[in-house]
């Protein structure tokens, strides 16, 4: 393997659209980078931003986000609902001081195979460009820790206690 | 336990304004409960004593140590690490301690950044341009001060937590609820919730606790709270004012609402919810009335601090924690001990 | 509040009257105008033709100089109510049709394409100027007096009604074609100068050659095309009935004025079509002195049409009747406005 | 295909020796289908040139269509086709008005004339166009710009009639009295305050264009 | 988390599928490092097999839950929209709930879009890993079973919703016809003939309407309109509005004297296309079903100014009755044919046309009806002054079609009614006729035929779209004419034609309150404003919400053939659902969670299906589960994470991702964590 940098880019697809765009892309056989790896959801209005800020806090260096074209969502609207949260989204992560190719949103109709693909060469590249984000993993974090805790004399049951 | 018997109680102060500590005694007549059951050895605040004291004590003797402020420093961390080793319940005290709250918004700051705007900033005067050095080598020896770090840190991103008690400060009425608990637990009559969980707080979200009315939500339009003259009775967030209610945790008997400000989230995240900021953004965002892209973006200009307004209370407990320059940066000491030699002797400077 | 002011080189000169007169309205009616300082010519259709990119920079000098000089001062009109994003632009009126076209083609185009924009700006820098697309909002005068001043305070400003004049409207092509923003006229049948010369009191014709091309720099390369292109143009208003012709363009009053007799000459004909500006009209109206109009300076004289100001006029035999009412007839679709549009 | 070898001599007829060699074919005709992408490319803003459908609504708009000895659509076809020479020859360009009917008719929201515009400085720098009239008056109109700033009525006209029109100078001329009777003529040029200015501008825009 | 795996046997099947995926992916490799890798995420079993979807691949995971009592299955194969089904059902004939079973996509989403064969395997086995991780946190789940209403409704009775009402009465089960005008026929009533066979419309037309009003199973309820849609496929509840006709149905005998006698003269904007006139009180044409005239309040004398009454006096059944009201009813049915038809562009947006300013240019429609024999000229060609026979007329096609400042779309029945246009007029007048066309399309049976029979009756073709259509003469010989400036294409020309009349052969549009109805039913527009299919080849007439379905124009343009099929079609596909009595729905849906809700309502209105309702009595919000789409919205927007969304949850979703990003693209460590049990 080249020691060029890979990006690793977290795709968020749609079943009635992108998703059968990216499966077109397959049965026609375009080629596109294997950096993404796409995640099928009923709707692009299921995306939660948690979702994109997980990708980016694991160690993804960009999302890309898809759904049908405004106005033919199968679901009617929902994906004007993706559209306003991916709006607010790209603001507050301007200010977090991520470059806003690292997080995308791409119309693609199930016909739009060839489309996708373009966009999915394209956003590598421009990622490769901008490089790594290896964005630091939390030390710790709720419920974590190395779980030593001194004997207590009034013994807070365990996780396993309660959750059994 | 200790010689009169009392298990042993303990609080500390780290990076906070100390609204905790006030909120504290707000409790009243129930601050002599605490006296009567617990043998108070360490509260800093309250009375003399010393780090060494602490470490002098045996590893696990204190019963309950409430630790609030967040990890800002290396003073805090140790500090961190010293109390947990030394205690049985730690608890993550107000939002600070839980989740950052505000002195984590310093985390949308390069270090860089904060040195500049508190020692050079146009309202502090110091024409010398002294910053502070973790190591200063002066004629009579080295001095040694707390190592600043580039992003703040809640207090579990350090040490196990046992509880975490949130709030900006924590309504006394919930302090007092929980200090009730921990002592009928002292006495067998109680059993405390399981390791890891939230307490004095609810399980819901504010609007629970508000009385104010709800309709379906499309919102046009955001504005200050202090550009209207909000309705009294209707849902403040339906009236285009930026309302955290609906994603902050239950417990505050929804008191800014109430008094007709809006909610800004000092509670936190609802139980189990990973990403506060995310919640407020979604939840804010789906519901605005627009299907025209310029038109989403026009309204968005109503909300000219996204970061700071989502993640006011939250950013070190998120999932992105800081922002990127901030994260990536490394600890300015590393750059400042240079600048500490330069200050010696052998540097000339001290010379003069 | 203040309006910057793009005249362009007609104005200076051949088409004087257009600028003196739209000076005088504009005061009677209240709408400040301040010239851009020391700009230049847009290049007319001229100079895109040799290299584009010096032509757009030409331009662009303008609106960068508009920018500067709208940003120091507070209180010059801007678009929108200022919460928009993009600040509210500044407006910049644009009397003549050519300039307001590639004045509006530019601020798009610089828009449209980031090369296009680093390219110009990099020219503009060598004159220490700047230009971001968007600050500037390039609108027709007509436009504003219309949309902005509104017909009502038109109407009410007007002392002597142009009632009995029956006039030709007409647009020409440049202002109402592809508008580079948001349409504020249909690019094929305009009505904002008909209402406004409605408002006038005048009787406008339906005049169906209105969008239709005045021969543009014709004249001056191949006359033949530009006078063809001319005679089309009075003849329609002559089969219309009409006194005089109203136009919102310095090039299509220099081509139906100046050229007029020449075109007469090369077809051997012999129409007498006034043009006068639309601006002339509304200061007659307003019963401001004729001179300060810039009236007489016109080659066609229009002075015969004027003086049926206040007689009321019978319909021209020469209007042929086009929408029959007759009992038996079939009926007629109805138009948006029908009642403002139709006068049969 | 790994198969049988594939024959690719011309059948031998047995008993029969080598065949001459079939005579040479004519050239093909000379077309550059870079063309499209070149005109594309160099105009400004998006023209959608690749979209024409032929319908034809260009040509029916144009007021000067007669006068072409291509119609706008026709032009279009040929670019395709990559007949570089023959569009830079046609008069086609240099008699549009740039009038924009095409451009708010065409269903396909073609930029007819910007592309035109286009042309007419592809021809330009070619040095193609047969006829020099419109492109000396384009040239003389840009010297005054560069020069003053300002374009100039009358002495456009004169230069550039007494150089293209000498016969009809006497025509024009009592119309060019009859303007400066009623005071619509400059007897000399304006020039703008900061004409070094915008001489450093166009300079720099000439050469950006000319490293492209 | 961590006791999860304890519990969990999850087992792994690789798919080579043929050489489709093992040619560039290693997958034997992928399974031994799935079975090593990720074993302590609950993994005991991985295997690759040639054909996975064989019957002998299936047989193998059957064997293994039951052997090894696998609790959880992934398969990475090929697309899930391919073979989830599949190995769900394998899963179930094994005993496990179909539910726990994965299926991830190697093959299009890998192997058959990528070449380096490390990356491609390392991208697979991050994909096994992002299954693994997602299969972890599903759940068994059970379908959802409903039954199906056997009543129908069909909403519009143009010739497709006819054809629908006929096809299922027929068949013996009930239907509800609602139409908005006071008759059925639709746009084909006002035609006179039809292409390509020429036979008259109303003959052909006028039985179909007559047995849709005297059919045992069809309800028809024409003047009134759909105005409220509650329920779910299987279980619909419509709530129509019947306008007051101001006529009791019951008494009327259809005899037509209150329209002779009504003084009250008005243009026909509907049905005669505004080429003709109404009484106030009127059935839009003689054969019209049902027979019962109706009262147009807005021009009705005596309830404009109170006194008239002419029809209530002449009436020899005294059916007239002034103070009736609207009414609303509620129907039950199991499903909903939508076959609401078109609008015809309307020529006014293009000026350059003329039409409306001058007098003899008409629209296709005006022409429909001057040249019907039954329409205010009774046949007869003839200008504005309605006498008048043009000696020459343009037809232009494609008027807003194709055409990217109005619709971009093919109107696909222009170029055939114009070649009509141009047969009736060369017939009947026997002026010289001339068509403008950009493309003749002619696709259909025996469409090209009458091209070239209309070719022969020597109508004029000339390619060119037109520029403009002008009265404003230039040339001797222009005056009084229309003139059509056009671009003859063939000869590269620019060419001027005077005629005396212009007809426009105007594109169709969606209704106008096509995406309030779209809502209103919660089904899908297009940006256009065409009802969106659930597939645009292979499920023409289904849409994606279940129980709802489309027929005729308001899909697409279509001419009358095609508008029948579809009819047919969209009956067809409803008599199988009440045959099957019961449908199965995918259970993927969302509920929230009332402990957690806290009553914000947020979610109230982001539900297109109106599935979710807020109890105003315990602050709480709720959803039907039946009238969920399973689009999670409402879960992705919840500010508190009170809903959940099974079979997309939160902890799916973000465990996958965890998975996912297991590996980086050179089969190395990439940055991740391993993945914690969270929720948001």
């Amino acid at each position: 393997m080249t020691d060029r940098f890979e990006p690793l880019i977290i795709g968020f697809t749609c079943n009635w659209c992108s998703y059968r765009a990216a499966d077109l892309a397959g049965t026609s056989r375009l080629k596109y980078p294997p950096n993404i790896r796409l995640i099928r959801l009923m709707c692009s209005g299921r995306l939660d931003p948690t979702f994109v800020l997980k990708a980016l806090s694991s160690g993804a260096d960009g999302v890309l986000i898809t759904g049908c074209h405004p106005g033919e969502c199968h679901y009617i609207e929902q994906n004007y609902k993706a559209l306003r949260r991916y709006l607010l989204l790209r603001r507050t992560l301007a200010q977090m001081g991520i470059e806003p190719e690292r997080v995308k949103l791409v119309w693609a109709s199930a016909a739009e195979g060839a489309r996708l693909a373009e966009e999915i060469i394209k956003m590598v590249e421009e990622i490769r460009a901008l490089g790594p984000l290896n964005w630091p993993a939390a030390d710790g974090g709720r419920g974590t820790g190395d779980g030593k805790y001194p004997a207590s004399v009034i013994h807070p049951p365990s996780e396993e206690e309660v959750t059994a | 336990m200790s010689a009169n018997g009392k298990p042993k109680f303990a609080m500390y102060w780290a990076a906070g304004c100390g609204g905790c500590e006030i909120a504290v005694l707000n409790v009243h007549e129930k601050i002599l409960d605490v006296d009567a059951n617990f043998d108070v050895v360490f509260w800093p605040v309250a009375m003399d004593a010393k780090y060494k004291d602490v470490e002098a004590m045996p590893d696990g003797s204190i019963t309950l140590c409430l630790f609030d402020g967040a990890i800002r420093n290396s003073e805090n961390e140790e500090m961190a690490h010293l109390l947990r080793r030394k205690s049985q319940i730690l608890v993550a005290f107000g939002s600070c301690a839980t989740e950052g709250c505000i002195p984590a918004l310093a985390n949308l700051s390069t270090p860089e950044e904060i040195f500049e705007a508190v020692y050079h900033g146009p309202t502090t005067d110091n024409t010398h341009g002294v910053v502070p050095y973790p190591t200063v080598r002066v004629l009579e020896g080295e001095l040694h001060i707390p190592e600043f770090y580039p992003v703040v840190k809640t207090l579990d991103q350090v040490v196990p937590v046992d509880y975490y008690m949130p709030g900006c400060p924590p309504e006394s009425h919930q302090i007092a609820a929980v200090l009730d608990l921990v002592i009928q637990a002292l006495h067998g009559q109680a059993a405390l919730p399981p390791r890891g969980s939230a307490i004095g707080a609810g399980n819901s979200t504010v609007c629970d606790e508000c009385p104010r009315t709800r309709h379906e939500k499309k919102i046009r339009q955001f504005v200050r709270i202090q550009h209207v003259q909000p309705d009294p009775t209707l849902c403040l967030l339906e009236q285009g004012i930026l309302c955290s209610g609906p994603a902050t945790r239950s417990g505050c008997t929804a008191l800014c609402p109430k008094a007709g400000m809006p909610c800004i989230g000092c509670y936190g995240p609802a139980e189990g919810v990973l990403d506060y900021g995310a919640r407020l953004m979604t939840a804010v965002a789906s519901v605005i009335d627009s299907q025209d892209p310029e038109e989403i973006e026009h309204i968005l200009d109503g909300i000219p601090d996204p970061a700071g307004t989502f993640y006011r209370f939250n950013l070190a407990g998120s999932l992105l924690r800081a922002s990127k320059p901030a994260i990536m940066s490394p600890p300015p000491a590393a750059t400042l001990r240079e600048r500490a030699l330069a200050l010696t002797p052998e540097g000339g400077e001290e010379g003069k | 509040m203040k309006y910057l002011l793009y005249p362009g080189c007609s104005m200076e000169r051949f088409s004087r009257p257009y600028k003196d007169s739209l000076l005088a309205i504009c005061q009677h009616i209240g709408l400040e105008l301040e010239e851009v300082d020391d700009w230049n010519c847009c290049g007319a259709t001229e100079y895109i033709a040799v290299s584009l990119l010096p032509a757009y920079s030409l331009i662009a000098r303008n609106l960068a100089l508009a920018q500067q000089q709208a940003s120091s001062g507070p209180d010059y009109h801007r678009a929108g109510d200022g919460r928009n994003s993009r600040g509210g632009a500044y407006t910049l009126i644009a009397p003549c049709s050519a300039c307001y076209l590639n004045l509006s083609k530019t601020d798009h185009y610089m828009g449209e394409s980031p090369i296009l924009n680093e390219k110009v700006n990099q020219a503009l820098a060598a004159g220490g100027l700047h230009y971001t697309p968007g600050t500037v909002e390039i609108r027709h005068l007509l436009d504003i007096i219309v949309n902005e001043i509104g017909l009502e305070a038109v109407r009410k400003a007007v002392v002597r009604p142009l009632t009995g004049l029956r006039v030709a409207p007409y647009y020409g092509c440049m202002t109402p074609r592809p508008d580079y923003k948001k349409r504020w006229s249909n690019p094929e049948y305009p009505t904002e100068l008909d209402r406004l010369l409605k408002a006038l009191g005048a009787e406008v014709v339906d005049f169906p050659l209105k969008t239709h091309c005045c021969g543009g720099h014709m004249t001056q390369i191949s006359p033949p095309v530009a006078y063809e292109l001319i005679r089309r143009l009075v003849h329609a208003a002559a089969q219309y009935g009409a006194d005089l012709l109203a136009t919102i363009c310095p090039m299509c009053q220099l081509n139906l004025d100046v050229y007029q007799g020449e075109m007469n000459r090369y077809f051997d004909t012999t129409y007498r079509m006034p043009i006068l500006f639309f601006t002339q009209l509304m200061g007659v109206a307003y019963g401001l002195e004729l001179k300060a109009l810039g009236l007489g300076q016109e080659l066609v004289d229009a002075r015969p049409a004027l003086a049926k100001i206040g007689v009321e006029m019978p319909a021209a035999e020469a209007a042929p009747a086009r929408r029959p009412r007759k009992k038996e007839g079939l009926p007629m679709p109805r138009m948006p406005g029908e009642e403002e549009m139709s006068h049969d | 295909m790994d198969t049988a070898t594939v024959e690719t001599q011309p059948p031998r007829v047995r008993g029969e020796g080598e065949r001459p060699p079939l005579p040479p074919l004519p050239p093909p005709p000379v077309v550059d289908l870079g063309f499209l992408k070149e005109v594309v490319e160099a105009t400004a803003g998006v023209s959608r040139l690749e979209m024409c459908i032929q319908c034809g609504t260009c040509g029916g708009s144009c007021p000067s269509a007669a006068d072409m000895d291509h119609t706008p659509r026709q032009l279009f076809a040929m670019v395709r086709a990559g007949l570089r020479d023959e569009v830079l020859r046609s008069n086609t360009p240099w008699f549009c008005v740039s009038c924009y009917h095409c451009v708010v008719r065409c269903p396909q929201g073609v930029h007819i004339t910007d592309i035109m515009y286009t042309l007419k400085s592809m021809a330009i720098r070619a040095g193609y166009y047969k006829d020099a009239t419109a492109p000396d008056f384009a040239k003389t109109f840009v010297y005054y710009v560069e020069n003053y700033g300002r374009s100039f009525e009358l002495g456009l006209a004169t230069r550039f009639y007494l150089r293209h029109h000498p016969l009809r100078v006497p025509g024009i001329a009592p119309l060019g009295l009859d303007m400066l009777v009623k005071g619509r003529i400059d007897l000399t040029p304006r020039r703008i305050k900061h004409m070094d200015q915008l001489k450093a501008i166009l300079a720099r825009a000439a050469e950006l264009e000319a490293a492209q | 988390m961590t006791e999860r795996n304890e519990q969990e046997r999850i087992g792994v099947y690789v798919c080579h599928c043929g050489t489709n995926i093992a040619g560039t992916v290693d997958v034997e490799d992928v399974a031994q490092w799935a079975a090593g890798r990720l074993k302590h995420r609950g993994v005991v079993v991985a295997r690759d097999y040639k054909f996975m979807c064989s019957s002998l691949g299936q047989e193998m995971i059957e064997k293994d839950i039951q052997e090894l009592g696998l609790t959880r299955v992934v398969v990475a194969a090929c697309s899930p929209h391919l073979h989830e089904q599949t190995f769900r059902t394998a899963c179930q004939r094994a005993g496990l709930n179909p539910y726990l079973c994965e299926l991830v996509s190697i093959r299009e989403q890998c192997s058959w879009v990528h070449t380096d064969r490390l990356a491609a395997t390392a991208k697979a086995k991050a994909i096994v890993s992002g299954g693994v991780e997602r299969v972890l946190y599903h759940e068994p789940l059970e379908p959802l079973r409903v039954p199906i209403h056997p009543a129908t409704l069909v909403v519009g009775g143009g010739i497709a919703g006819i054809q629908a009402a006929l096809e299922i009465a027929d068949s013996g089960f009930p239907v509800y016809l609602v139409e908005r005008e006071p008759s059925i026929g639709g746009h084909m009533a006002q035609f006179d003939k039809t292409f390509p066979t020429l036979d008259c419309a109303a003959c052909i037309l006028t039985p179909k309407m007559v047995s849709v009003g005297s059919h045992p199973n069809i309800t028809l309820l024409t003047w009134s309109e759909v105005t409220k849609v509650d329920g779910y496929v299987g279980n619909f509840t419509v709530t129509v509005r019947k306008k007051a006709r101001y006529v009791n149905t019951e008494l009327c005998t259809g005899c037509g004297v209150c329209q002779e006698k009504c003084p009250k003269k008005i243009v026909d904007e509907v049905f005669e296309a505004g080429l003709g006139y109404r009484k106030a009180i009127y059935t839009p044409f003689p054969q019209a079903v049902p027979k019962w005239p109706v009262i147009d309040r807005e021009n009705c004398t005596y309830f404009q100014k109170g006194t008239c009454k002419a029809c209530e006096k002449f009436c020899p059944t005294g059916a007239i009755d002034f103070n009736q009201e609207d009414e609303f009813i509620t129907l039950e049915v199991g499903n909903i044919i939508l076959a609401t038809g078109y609008d015809l562009f309307d020529p006014r947006r293009i000026p350059q046309f003329g039409y409306g300013r001058l007098a003899n240019v008409f629209t296709s429609l005006e022409f429909e009806r001057m040249s019907n024999s039954a329409g205010p000229t009774g046949g007869r060609i003839v200008l504005r002054d309605g006498v008048t026979e043009p000696k020459s007329v343009g037809i232009i096609h494609c008027v807003g079609s194709r055409d990217r400042n109005y619709n971009n779309y093919c109107s696909n029945i222009c170029c055939m009614q114009s070649l009509k246009f141009a047969h009736l007029v060369k017939e009947r007048t026997g002026a010289t006729v001339y068509n403008f066309y950009i493309d003749i399309r002619a696709g259909f049976k025996d469409y090209d035929e009458f091209y070239q029979r209309v070719l022969e009756e020597g109508i004029l073709l000339i390619r060119g779209r037109v520029a403009e259509v002008t009265d404003a003469v230039r040339l001797a010989g222009e005056e009084g004419k229309l003139i059509i400036q056009v671009e003859d294409t063939l000869i590269g020309q620019q060419r001027r034609i005077p005629v005396d009349m212009v007809i426009l052969s105007c594109g169709l549009e969606p209704r106008r309150d096509a995406k309030e109805v779209a809502k209103l039913f919660g089904i899908s527009c297009s940006a256009n404003g065409w009802f969106i299919e659930r597939h645009p080849k292979l499920d023409p007439v289904a849409t994606m919400t279940e129980g709802i379905f489309i027929a005729g124009a308001c899909q697409g343009p279509k001419d009358i053939p095609a508008s029948v099929a579809q009819g047919a079609a969209a009956a067809a596909r409803v008599l199988g659902r009440i045959q099957q009595r019961e449908i199965a729905m995918e259970p993927i849906r969302a509920s929230i969670n009332a402990d957690k809700c806290s009553g914000c309502r947020i979610c109230n209105n982001l539900c297109p299906f109106n599935a979710i309702t807020f109890h105003e009595d315990r602050m709480v919000s709720e959803i039907n589960p039946a009238l969920c789409q399973g689009c999670g919205t409402c879960v992705a927007a919840c500010p508190a994470g009170a809903i959940r969304g099974t079979a997309f949850s939160n902890e799916q979703v973000l465990a996958q991702i965890e998975g996912l990003l297991l590996l980086n693209v050179d089969g190395g460590r990439a940055e991740t964590v391993v993945p914690e049990a969270v929720a948001t």
